[in-house]
C-alpha cells in the first residue's frame, strides 16, 4: 500500500478532453498516463473537421 | 516527454482513494513494435486485407495493418488482429517479409499491469447515434441516405471524394440535400434518448455551408424541431446561412420513400405556413446524435461510478468535473452532451481540479534529461557531416542513395557522409552521436523525412553529442522526392542531390542558439470579483500562487447574487456565500473593491496594472491577468415594460418569487416572452440561459399551484443537452408553448389590472389572446461596459457582440492571443453558472502552465536585431503580429541612432519583420534572410 | 397460444407443408398489418415482421419490399375499423399513400395476414386506385403453393 | 515537355509544408521541378528571395501559406499577400511574366490543393515556353 500522495494522473480517453487535460497537467509538473482504446489518440475530432486534424496536439 | 501514451489500453479496475490510486490497465496486443515501425506504409501497401475504414464512415477501405488516419499519434501501425490473415489462420505474413525495420511482431500479447497514480480523469467521448435500426429513415438501405459523419467525409478536402460531392449510389451529382435533425435525440419513441445533443444543430449548418460552397447551385433544406445555436457567433451564422439560401423547416420527418430505382429519396413534411408539402431529394443526411458507448459505461461500472438514466454522468454544477468518487473526475461529453469547445474548457477544468489536491507531490515523478555540456562551436570553420537514410526501401527504393552520398562528399564544408538503413532508429541515433565526437562534425544534415515529424528527434542527438541544436538541418528527400517521384527514379535522385545541397548550404550558416529564458511572476491579477473571478483566484491562490483580485463593485459576488437556483436546482445564495467566504478568509488572496484597472504595461510573466480604488492609483506587478469583469442584463422598452409593474424582467420576476410579492403569489396566468434583446438584428446572438430559465419558473409556478395557466412564447427551444428535460416536464405539467416568428412578434395591452398578450398560434395559424396577470420577459445578456475599457488597456480583441475574443474558438477557449492573458465567464459570452466555474477552472489552469513557464526553455527561434545594420527606421514594428517589436530606451534619445528591440518571450519567429527589414537589421534566428538565400542560390548552383 | 405466423413456420420447418417455389414467379410484396407489427410489439414486445417475410419469401423467390416497412409501414387506410363502417370517401382517401407504395414497389402481387388490410386493399384500392395486384392473405399463399407429390423440384429448401 | 522547369516553392511550416508532407505520404505525383524551402510563415519571405529566384534562373516561383484567416501567426499570411502581390507588377517591368508568381493558400490537410498548385504553376511555365 502507498502511503503518500502520488504526482502522477491517470487520463482515460485520448480524444479532445484527454489531450487537453493531458497536457495541461504535463505542463505543470505531473507525470501522465493517457490511456486511449483505440490504436491511435486524436478522437472523434481528428474524424470531424479535416482541417483541424490530430496533430495539432504537440506531443 | 512526460505524458506516457498507452494506445489500445483498457482500465480494468481502479483502487484505492484519492491521492493514491492503484489502476489496473490491461493493454492489447498491436502485433507492432512500436519503436521500431517508422511508419514508412510499405507493409500497408503489401497486405492483401481490404477492410472498410471506420475512420471515414466506412466509405473508404483500409488494411488490415493500418494507420487510424495519416496524422495518427502515435505515427505508428497497427494490425486489426480479426482481419490479419496470419493471425487469424497462419496464412499470409507478408507484411513481415517487407518490413526492413522488422517491427512486425507476431508475439505480441496481451499484458496487464498497475500504475500507481493521485488523480483520475475520465474523458472515453461518445459515439454517434447508430440509425441502422430505425427503418423509418432508410439508413443502411438506400445509399442515398447517408449520415452526418459520412457527409463530413464527402466534404473533406482530404477525404474520400477530394471534397465533391456526389450522390453515394451511383456518383451523380448532388442538386438537392435534406438534413434531417434529432436523429438519436430528443426521440425517446425511436431511439431511447430525450436529451438533446447539443451539436448537431450547428454541424448540420456548417456541413449545410459547406455543401452551398462545393456544389453553388446546391439547394439545401434542413428539416428541425428547434434551431439550436446558442452558443459564440453561433447565431450569427444561422443567419448566415439563411441569407446564403439554405431552407430552414420546422417538421419532424416521420419516413423517407425512394423514389424510382432508388436513386432519389422523397418523403412529405409539414411547411412553415402549416401546408402539406413533398419533395425530392438526391441526398438526405441524418443529423446523429451523441451516444455513451458500452466501453464508457464499462468504465463507469469499473471505477465506481453510477451513469444517470441517459448514460451520463451527473455532476453538481457548483464542481462540473467532480464525480462523486474523490478524486476521479470526468470531463467532455462523459458528462453531457456538449461541443469541442465546451470539452476542452472541461478537459481544462478537470486538469486544475485534478491537480489541486496534489501540490505537494507536483514534481515529484516528472523526469527531466540531462544532456552534456554544448562544446563551443562558433569560431569553429563550419564541419558537416550529411546521414542520408534509406528509410528501408521508401527511400532506397526509388533514389540511388549511394549516388546521393558519393555526390554530398564533394560539397563544399562537407567531411563526412554515410548511408543508414533507417536514420531515425535508436542505435543511429547513438551511432551519430559517436560519428559527431569522433570526427569533430560541429554541423549535422540527415537526408530523410520531414522535419515535422523528426527535426526533434535529432536535435535530441545533437544535444547528446554536446552541440548546439539548431546546428541541423532535414532534406526531405523522402516526402518531397522518394514518394511522389516514385516513376522517375532519375528525377528523384537528381532531386534529393538538390535538396541535400541546399540543406547544407543553409547549415553552414546556422548559427549555435542559446535557450531563451523567461523570467515570469508568479503573482496573478484576476479583474471581476464574480463566481468567475472568485473561482479563478481560488484555483490560483490554492496553489500557491498570490492573487491580486480586482472588483468594481463594493462588494463580491457578481450577477450570481440575482440568481437562485441553478437548472439542476441547487441552491445559489449559499454557494456564492461560501465562495465570498472563502476568497476572503484565502491568505494568498488581497481583495481591492471599488477598483479598476486603468492601465497596464508588459507583457507575459512581468506585467505592470495600475488600478484606480477612489482617487488614488495603485500598481501591481503581475505575471498573468484573468479577466472576468461579466456582463449585464438587457432593460428593455419593448413589451410595455416601461409603462406596466406587471411586466418584469426575469431576474426581476425572481426576487419577486422569492420574497412572495402579490403580483406572483396570487396571480392565475403568467406569459413568458423568449429572446427579448437577443437574436435582433442589432444583437445578433442567442443569450444561451434565458429557456432554461424561463421553464425552470414556469415549472416552480405550476408546482406551487397546478391550476396556474403558464404560456411561454418563443422561437425556439433550446434546452440544449441534458437540459431538454426541464423541456419535457414542463410539457408534461401543462406549460403552453406558442412558437412565434421574429417577424410576427407578439403584443402586450396594458388593462387596468391585468394584461393581454397578442399572439398569433403557430398550429391554428390563429391570432390568440392570453389574459395574464404577470409578464415575464427574457431579456439578453449584454456585454459589460467595463469589456471595451479592458479591451483597449490589455490590447485584447473584442467581437461584433461586444464580447472578448479568445485566441481560437474551439481550442484555446479561455486563452488570449496576447500571451499571459485569460478570460473567463460572462465577458466571453452568455453562459450558466456551471459553464462559468468550468470555464474560470480552465482559466486557472491554463495560467498556471503559463507561470510554470520558468522551469522551461522557449523555442529558440526567435527575431533578432543586428545592431550594427539596424537604423531604426521601425517599419518592423508596424508588422509584428505580437507586438514583439519596440524602441530600444537604451539607444533612443539625443544623438545616438535610434534602434529597435525584440521582446524574445512575445516573438514566434514569424519573420514578418525579417521580410519587411530593408537593411538585413532584423534576422529571425535558424531561418536569416542569409539562410533562406543561400539556399535559393545553392538550388540553381548544380 | 400460438400464432399464426408461429404455426405456420413450424409447419414450413419441420416438412409438414412442403413448398414449391416455382408456382409464383411474379414479384411478391409483403404488407406489414399494424396488428401483427406494431400493436403486438407494443403490447406483447414483438412485433411479427420477419416471420411473414420469410413465408413469402418460401413461396415467392421474386420478392421485393415497399418502403419504408416494418414498424414504420403506412397504414393500408381500413385501419381502426375504418373498414366495417361507412366513412368510405375518408377510407379511399387514407389509402392513397398504400396505394402509392404498391404502385412504386412494382409488385404484382401484395402478402398480408391481416382481413382488413386485405379487404382495403384488394376490394377497394385496386380499383379506386387502379392497382394492377392481386393481394392475398398469407395462408392463401401458403395454400397455393404447396407442393404436388412427385412434383417436389430437387434440391429445394428443407 | 523535355525542357525541364525549375519551380521554387516557399511553403510556411505550418501550413503548405505539412500539405507537401501529406502529398508524399499519400504518394501523389506532382512535377518533380519543384524544390520546396522551409520557411516559418509565408510573411517570411523578403521579395529579394523571390527576385534572386528568378535572377538565378527559376521558371516560377510560388509562395504558399495556410488558409486565409487560418495563419499560425494571426494573419502573417495577409501581409505576405499585401507585401508580395506589389511583386507582380515589378517583375512585369523587368520582362518577367507574373503568372510565374504565385500566391498559394492551403490547409496542412490539403495535399491536393499543393499538388495542384504546382501542376497548374508547371502548365502555366509549358503555356509560356
Amino acid at each position: 500500500m502507498i502511503q503518500q500522495k502520488v504526482g502522477a494522473v491517470l487520463v482515460v480517453g485520448g480524444g479532445i478532453a484527454g489531450i487537453q487535460a493531458a497536457l495541461d497537467l504535463a505542463d505543470t509538473g505531473f507525470f501522465v498516463y493517457l490511456v486511449e482504446r483505440r490504436g491511435a489518440i486524436g478522437g472523434t475530432m481528428a474524424q470531424l473537421d479535416k482541417t483541424f486534424p490530430g496533430n495539432e496536439c504537440s506531443m | 516527454m512526460n505524458i506516457e501514451l498507452l494506445t489500445l489500453t483498457d482500465v480494468e479496475q481502479v483502487e484505492g482513494e484519492i491521492g493514491r490510486f492503484r489502476v489496473k490497465l490491461r493493454q492489447r496486443p498491436r502485433y507492432v513494435n512500436m519503436d521500431r515501425c517508422m511508419a514508412c506504409g510499405e507493409c500497408a501497401r503489401v497486405c492483401p486485407q481490404e477492410v472498410a475504414d471506420a475512420f471515414n464512415g466506412g466509405i473508404t477501405t483500409r488494411k488490415a495493418i493500418y494507420l487510424r488516419y495519416p496524422q495518427a499519434v502515435p505515427l505508428k501501425y497497427q494490425i486489426d488482429p480479426q482481419r490479419c490473415l496470419k493471425i487469424q489462420s497462419g496464412t499470409c505474413g507478408a507484411c513481415e517479409k517487407v518490413c526492413q525495420a522488422q517491427a512486425i511482431n507476431w508475439e505480441d500479447r496481451e499484458r496487464s499491469w498497475t500504475v500507481d497514480v493521485g488523480s483520475i480523469i475520465l474523458a472515453p467521448g461518445f459515439q454517434p447515434f447508430d440509425p441502422r435500426g430505425i427503418r423509418t429513415w432508410g439508413y443502411g438501405i438506400f445509399p442515398n441516405v447517408i449520415t452526418s459523419m459520412e457527409l463530413e467525409c464527402y466534404l473533406s478536402t482530404a477525404g474520400p471524394t477530394q471534397g465533391r460531392l456526389i450522390r453515394p449510389s451511383d456518383g451523380g451529382p448532388v442538386r438537392k440535400i435534406a438534413f434531417v435533425q434529432c436523429v438519436g435525440s430528443r426521440d425517446e419513441n425511436n431511439c431511447g434518448h430525450g436529451y438533446c445533443s447539443a451539436v448537431c444543430c450547428m454541424s448540420a449548418l456548417k456541413e449545410a455551408m459547406l455543401a452551398k460552397e462545393v456544389g453553388g447551385d446546391v439547394d439545401v433544406a434542413v428539416f428541425f424541431l428547434d434551431m439550436r445555436t446558442p452558443g459564440k457567433d453561433f447565431e450569427r451564422y444561422y443567419e448566415k446561412a439563411r441569407r446564403r439560401g439554405i431552407r430552414f423547416n420546422r417538421c419532424r420527418v416521420h419516413s423517407l420513400e425512394p423514389v424510382g430505382d432508388c436513386q432519389r429519396l422523397y418523403f412529405r413534411y409539414i411547411t412553415n405556413e402549416g401546408r402539406p408539402a413533398r419533395e425530392t431529394f438526391d441526398l438526405v443526411v441524418l443529423s446523429l446524435g451523441m451516444e455513451t458507448n458500452a466501453d464508457a459505461r464499462g468504465l463507469a461500472e469499473r471505477s465506481g461510478l453510477q451513469l444517470n438514466e441517459d448514460g451520463f454522468l451527473d455532476t453538481s454544477s457548483f464542481q462540473p468535473v467532480a464525480t462523486e468518487r474523490p478524486g476521479i473526475y470526468a470531463c467532455g461529453v462523459y458528462t453531457g452532451p456538449k461541443d469541442i469547445p465546451g470539452s476542452v474548457v472541461e478537459a481544462s477544468a478537470a486538469a486544475m481540479a485534478a491537480a489541486g489536491h496534489l501540490a505537494e507531490v507536483r514534481n515529484s515523478l516528472v523526469r527531466s534529461v540531462e544532456f552534456p555540456q554544448e562544446r563551443d562551436v562558433a569560431h569553429e570553420e563550419a564541419r558537416v557531416g550529411v546521414f542520408v537514410c534509406c528509410c528501408g526501401s521508401n527511400i532506397a527504393g526509388v533514389i540511388d542513395v549511394e549516388e546521393v552520398a558519393e555526390y554530398a562528399k564533394h560539397l563544399p564544408h562537407v567531411v563526412h557522409v554515410e548511408t543508414s538503413l533507417f536514420a531515425c532508429s535508436q542505435d543511429t541515433q547513438e551511432w551519430i552521436r559517436r560519428r559527431i565526437e569522433q570526427l569533430g562534425l560541429n554541423r549535422l544534415v540527415v537526408a530523410a523525412c520531414s522535419p515535422r515529424s523528426h527535426e526533434p528527434l535529432f536535435r535530441e542527438t545533437l544535444k547528446n553529442a554536446g552541440l548546439n541544436e539548431y546546428l541541423f538541418e532535414m532534406a526531405n528527400i523522402r516526402n518531397q522526392a522518394s514518394w511522389v517521384h516514385a516513376h522517375a527514379p532519375r528525377e528523384a535522385t537528381d532531386k534529393a542531390k538538390d535538396l541535400v545541397r541546399m540543406a547544407v548550404a543553409k547549415v553552414v550558416l546556422a548559427e549555435p542558439l542559446p535557450p531563451v529564458q523567461a523570467n515570469v511572476n508568479p503573482t496573478v491579477l484576476v479583474i471581476g470579483g464574480g463566481v468567475a473571478g472568485m473561482t479563478a483566484a481560488l484555483g490560483m491562490a490554492d496553489q500557491g500562487y498570490p492573487v491580486h483580485l480586482v472588483e468594481k463593485s463594493s462588494q463580491l459576488g457578481g450577477n450570481a447574487r440575482h440568481l437562485y437556483r441553478t437548472w439542476k436546482g441547487e441552491a445559489i445564495p449559499e454557494f456564492v456565500e461560501s465562495l465570498v467566504e472563502r476568497v476572503k478568509a484565502h491568505p494568498y488572496i488581497s481583495i481591492y473593491l471599488r477598483s479598476q484597472v486603468v492601465k497596464a504595461e508588459g507583457f507575459l510573466g512581468n506585467f505592470r496594472s495600475t488600478i484606480r480604488k477612489g482617487n488614488s492609483p495603485l500598481i501591481l506587478d503581475h505575471g498573468v491577468a484573468i479577466v472576468a469583469v461579466g456582463a449585464t442584463a438587457y432593460k428593455p422598452q419593448e413589451y410595455g415594460y416601461a409603462e406596466s409593474q406587471r411586466v418584469l424582467t426575469a431576474l426581476e420576476f425572481d426576487k419577486l418569487h422569492a420574497v412572495g410579492d402579490e403580483r406572483v403569489a396570487k396571480g392565475r396566468s403568467f406569459v413568458f416572452i423568449q429572446c427579448v434583446g437577443s437574436r435582433e438584428p442589432e444583437r445578433p446572438y442567442c443569450s444561451r440561459v434565458c429557456c432554461t430559465h424561463s421553464i425552470q419558473a414556469a415549472i416552480e409556478l405550476k408546482e406551487e399551484d397546478p391550476s396556474r395557466e403558464i404560456t411561454i412564447l418563443y422561437r425556439d427551444i433550446r434546452t440544449y443537452g441534458l437540459r431538454e428535460k426541464l423541456y419535457k416536464k414542463a410539457r408534461e405539467m401543462g406549460v403552453v408553448f406558442i412558437n412565434y416568428d421574429m417577424h410576427d412578434k407578439p403584443s402586450v395591452r396594458l388593462g387596468p389590472n391585468e394584461l393581454y398578450v397578442q399572439v398569433t398560434d403557430h398550429v391554428l395559424h390563429m391570432p390568440l389572446s392570453i389574459r395574464a396577470d404577470v409578464v415575464i420577459l427574457a431579456t439578453a445578456i449584454v456585454p459589460h461596459p467595463d469589456v471595451k475599457d479592458l479591451a483597449q488597456v490589455y490590447r485584447i480583441p473584442i467581437n461584433e457582440d461586444g464580447f472578448f475574443q479568445e485566441a481560437h474558438a474551439k481550442l484555446r477557449p479561455v486563452d488570449f492571443a496576447g500571451e499571459g492573458l485569460f478570460l473567463a465567464g460572462l465577458a466571453h459570452y452568455p453562459k450558466p453558472l456551471d459553464e462559468t466555474i468550468a470555464q474560470a477552472m480552465a482559466a486557472v489552469a491554463q495560467a498556471t502552465r503559463v507561470l510554470s513557464i520558468r522551469r522551461k526553455d522557449v523555442d529558440a527561434i526567435k527575431a533578432y536585431v543586428v545592431e550594427d545594420k539596424c537604423d531604426g527606421c521601425g517599419l518592423c514594428l508596424d508588422v509584428c503580429p505580437f507586438g514583439a517589436i519596440d524602441w530600444d530606451p537604451k539607444s533612443g534619445g539625443g544623438e545616438g541612432t535610434k534602434l529597435v528591440r525584440i521582446n524574445a518571450i512575445l516573438c514566434k519567429g514569424c519573420g514578418s519583420c525579417q521580410a519587411t527589414c530593408p537593411k538585413d537589421g532584423v534576422r529571425v534566428a535558424g531561418f536569416t534572410y542569409h539562410q533562406l538565400m543561400e539556399q535559393v542560390r545553392s538550388c540553381f548552383a548544380a | 397460444m400460438l400464432s399464426i405466423f408461429d404455426l405456420l413456420m413450424d409447419y414450413v420447418q419441420t416438412g409438414r407443408l412442403e413448398l414449391d417455389p416455382r408456382l409464383h414467379p411474379e414479384t411478391t410484396t409483403f404488407h406489414d398489418s399494424c396488428h401483427y407489427g406494431r400493436k403486438s410489439l407494443q403490447a406483447f414486445g414483438h412485433g411479427y415482421f420477419e416471420e411473414g417475410r420469410w413465408l413469402v419469401r418460401q413461396c415467392c423467390p421474386n420478392y421485393v419490399e415497399m418502403y419504408p416497412n416494418r414498424e414504420g409501414n403506412y397504414c393500408c387506410g381500413g385501419g381502426g375499423g375504418l373498414w366495417s363502417v361507412p366513412f368510405h370517401e375518408e377510407r379511399v382517401f387514407h389509402g392513397r399513400f398504400k396505394a402509392r407504395q404498391i404502385r412504386n414497389c412494382g409488385a404484382r402481387r401484395v402478402v398480408t395476414a391481416c382481413h382488413n388490410c386485405r379487404d382495403q386493399m384488394e376490394k377497394s384500392l385496386r380499383k379506386e386506385y387502379d392497382l394492377d395486384v392481386e393481394v392475398v392473405y398469407l395462408w392463401e399463399l401458403l395454400a397455393r403453393s404447396l407442393a404436388a407429390p412427385g412434383r417436389r423440384s430437387s434440391g429445394g429448401s428443407r | 515537355m523535355k525542357h525541364r522547369f525549375r519551380i521554387i516553392a516557399f511553403a510556411c511550416h505550418w501550413c503548405a509544408y505539412a500539405a507537401a508532407d501529406l502529398a508524399g505520404t499519400a504518394r501523389m505525383a506532382y512535377p518533380a521541378s519543384v524544390r520546396i524551402i522551409r520557411v516559418l510563415c509565408s510573411s517570411m519571405v523578403h521579395p529579394h528571395l523571390v527576385l534572386e529566384a528568378f535572377q538565378r534562373g527559376a521558371d516560377g516561383v510560388l509562395v504558399m501559406g495556410c488558409r486565409e484567416g487560418e495563419c499560425h501567426y494571426l494573419d502573417g499570411n495577409l501581409r505576405a499577400k499585401d507585401r508580395l502581390s506589389a511583386l507582380e507588377d515589378m517583375l512585369e517591368t523587368m520582362g518577367i511574366e507574373s503568372e510565374r508568381f504565385r500566391l498559394v493558400w492551403c490547409s496542412s490537410a490539403e495535399a491536393e490543393r499543393f499538388t495542384q498548385a504546382c501542376v497548374e504553376m508547371e502548365q502555366t511555365l509549358a503555356s509560356l515556353g
